[in-house]
């Protein structure tokens, strides 16, 4: 069974080590913060200028001066910390900030990302995609396998206008998760319960590398 | 203390031309000028180049100088909230420069700080690079970009002294600071508006030394986008 | 949050090595992290590089260090209270590279937010700028100066929290932020150390996440250099 | 009668116009504080940190923690903010300090100055110098006119290493007030009472332009 957008997440939060600094994007990176095992000690960054990002407000207590870089209301946590935009792509330009968790939409086997136009049909603007991924120590992806149109987003070459050049290391889809080799690749690490090998081959339409027996993708 | 308190929007931003090119501070519709912008829309100031990390809605913020076509450049790094804009720029109306938001915020900074040009490895490799400088820094790829050039620079605080001493409450902080520093003029609207001394000198975000206009405004709606919250259980 | 709280300074310097290049904040003598000044002068850690402002008085500060010869290099841009400096400066025992203090500060930021180098005009046209690329922007003349890479800084903040965010007093500000976001490694030391949530996230200067080690430091001296004052007429 | 240090002080305040935000250096320039006219506002930046600064403290009221950049116990005004090293510069690069009042030990006459070095003798550093004549839109200087030797300190070429080319714009000595014209040259503009324009051509070393009547200086 492929996972569900909240199981990608839940996997993705696996990778979350005690004494991280997060930065989460849109979409089911967000969803990653709801399993964030509760032994470990982490630190959220939200790109607009917060260090100590909590959950979202209970009803009655939004407050408009407090969002997160999608713009939702949030909550910031005791030890928070606020700061101009500046200092935010700073701190994330320093590599202080240890994992970025963000969508795409084509991803190539050597780490190339696309993730925020497509030419005459969507241009809303990089935001601050192409900054995190120029910096960023560590970076995961998380995304569907394949689009609407059930071609694979795994690619050799991203045909999409690129956010970024050889700057992912992992990937994590409703099939698998897949680390980019240092040579060019897709690495397949672990597919989905009951998902085979040969299924994430088909899906996959990058060079896709399987070394010995996969094993299924764990959540706990 | 040298005193840069101004009667309110209109008298603020009276004197910029048609033609300007301004720097409007904010987050999505967090931390807007709204009073400024209200006032650029009923003087109906044209042929704009707005630096603005977004275009706010089609019916707040940006969004109302976009309806009545007052802006003949943006220069954002996110627009994805406004249809009108949208369509303005696929039909050709409107010029769009669309730049990462580190790079949007570290041009201000340069401007704000007296440096010409910064190097970023935002956009390396991308659309974004095309006609750039690139320079290698130690084996990785940089852009040179160069500080902006604002004749006006509007931004808004959440408290302000009559020197232009400017706190900014919560992420309304935002871009907001690094646009105080870099306009030539820079106008701050406030939500209160003290004597000096009420501020504390250590927590000041803004010396007044870059504010040039100061004034309370009014009627602040604070629009919220995106409404989430969690169910009490 | 994140606990980066250590027992002390001898815990936070334990693992600087001979030979390492350590940022120290501070203007004069305000704002010095005292402590680890001390720890360093009891363990008698040597051949170091330091970066900093000035490079203290005979018996206090960074002059302790020179006294006991730890110090291979200082880059500084002031160290005119230093009567031992200046012997050992003139003898050739310390090598010394005094730069203008705005290149200073400005290599720190250009490290903690991530700028390989940034353009200057201070020292154009003086030995400061022999060997340097000089490049003109609109007319004037910059340098090219490279951010710092120092293995740790050292600062000394107010108030602190146990997620070392940090927040500094008055003038004794100075060079602690910007060295705070330089280091590989940051230390700092606080005269009042606080659990998270004392301190309001809208007034922190250095957030927590430039930090590494945080320790509640004890017996300021904090000497005064110039003892200034006026008559009461 | 050549004015004493802490005339020329008092001279130099009259450049100093309603509005300015004006940088102080060590010497004869601090002195400019104590005359700056009642019916103006200014703001003294100094580069430690801090805008607003106010008078030295009353005895028992020194702060450690709040020094100027001299580093001199002193307090802040209402309004003062404070700030760090780096913003400092940044401010001052940035020219948002109208004028710059500093010490020189030579004066060249095409605007170069050099007041941080005697090669074998002092080594104690430029501090903010070479920041403050390289971005600072307007200079005064205020020197004797003259060293201990009796030598002119307002030279055709300076001897000492330089602190900044072509950036001083106004020389005022116990001597005399000169503007240093864009082609090269000290302009000579006035004078200090009874002190007559030939001991002042005698004084300067440095190409000396004398144009018409030369006024007395007045101090108020």
């Amino acid at each position: 069974m492929a996972f569900t957008k909240e199981e990608i997440a839940q996997r993705i939060a696996k990778e979350i080590k005690d004494g991280y600094y997060v930065n989460l994007g849109i979409g089911i990176p967000t969803l990653v913060a709801n399993y964030i095992p509760p032994d470990i000690n982490i630190v959220l960054q939200s790109e607009n200028g917060l260090l100590g990002m909590g959950p979202f407000p209970f009803e009655g207590e939004e407050d408009a001066d407090l969002i997160n870089a999608g713009k939702q209301t949030i909550t910031t946590l005791p030890g928070s910390s606020i700061f101009d935009s500046a200092m935010s792509f700073g701190m994330i330009r320093a590599q202080k900030v240890d994992l970025t968790i963000l969508g795409a939409m084509e991803v190539s086997e050597n780490g190339d990302i696309a993730n925020w136009k497509i030419p005459g049909k969507m241009v809303k603007g990089m935001g601050g995609a192409m900054d995190l991924v120029a910096s960023a120590k560590n970076i995961i992806v998380a995304m569907q396998h394949v689009n609407k149109a059930g071609e694979s987003k795994l690619l050799p070459k991203c045909t999409l206008p690129l956010t970024g050049v050889k700057c992912i290391k992992k990937v994590v889809t409703e099939l698998a998760v897949l680390d980019i080799l240092p040579e060019g690749g897709f690495r397949l690490l672990e597919r989905a319960p009951g998902v085979s090998v040969d299924f994430i081959k088909q899906a996959t339409a990058g060079r896709l590398v399987i070394e010995g027996k996969i094993p299924e993708m764990t959540l706990n | 203390m040298i005193n840069k308190v101004v009667s309110g929007a209109e008298e603020a931003i009276h004197d910029i031309p048609d033609g300007a090119t301004i720097m409007l501070g904010g987050f999505g519709l967090c931390g807007i000028p709204e009073n400024c912008i209200n006032a650029l829309v009923a003087k109906n100031t044209k042929n704009l180049t707005c630096i603005s990390n977004n275009a706010g809605v089609d019916d707040f913020g940006i969004g109302l100088m976009l309806k009545q076509r007052q802006v003949k450049k943006m220069i954002s790094s996110y627009v994805g909230e406004n249809a009108e804009f949208e369509r303005q720029l696929l039909s050709g109306e409107l010029e769009v420069d669309l730049i990462p938001q580190g790079t949007l915020a570290t041009r201000c900074l340069a401007a704000g700080y007296g440096m010409p040009a910064i190097f970023t490895p935002a956009g390396v490799g991308t659309e974004v690079a095309e006609g750039k400088e690139i320079r290698n820094f130690d084996g990785k790829d940089y852009l040179l970009e160069y500080a902006f050039d604002a004749d006006f620079a509007i931004v808004k605080a959440w408290k302000g002294d009559t020197a232009g001493n400017l706190i900014f409450r919560s992420t309304s902080r935002n871009f907001n600071p690094v646009m105080a520093m870099a306009g030539k003029i820079t106008i701050a609207e406030v939500e209160e508006l003290v004597e000096v001394g009420a501020l504390d000198p250590d927590y000041i975000h803004t010396p007044g030394i870059y504010v040039h206009r100061v004034f309370q405004g009014k009627d602040y709606e604070k629009r919220i986008e995106q409404r989430t919250v969690r169910k009490v259980h």
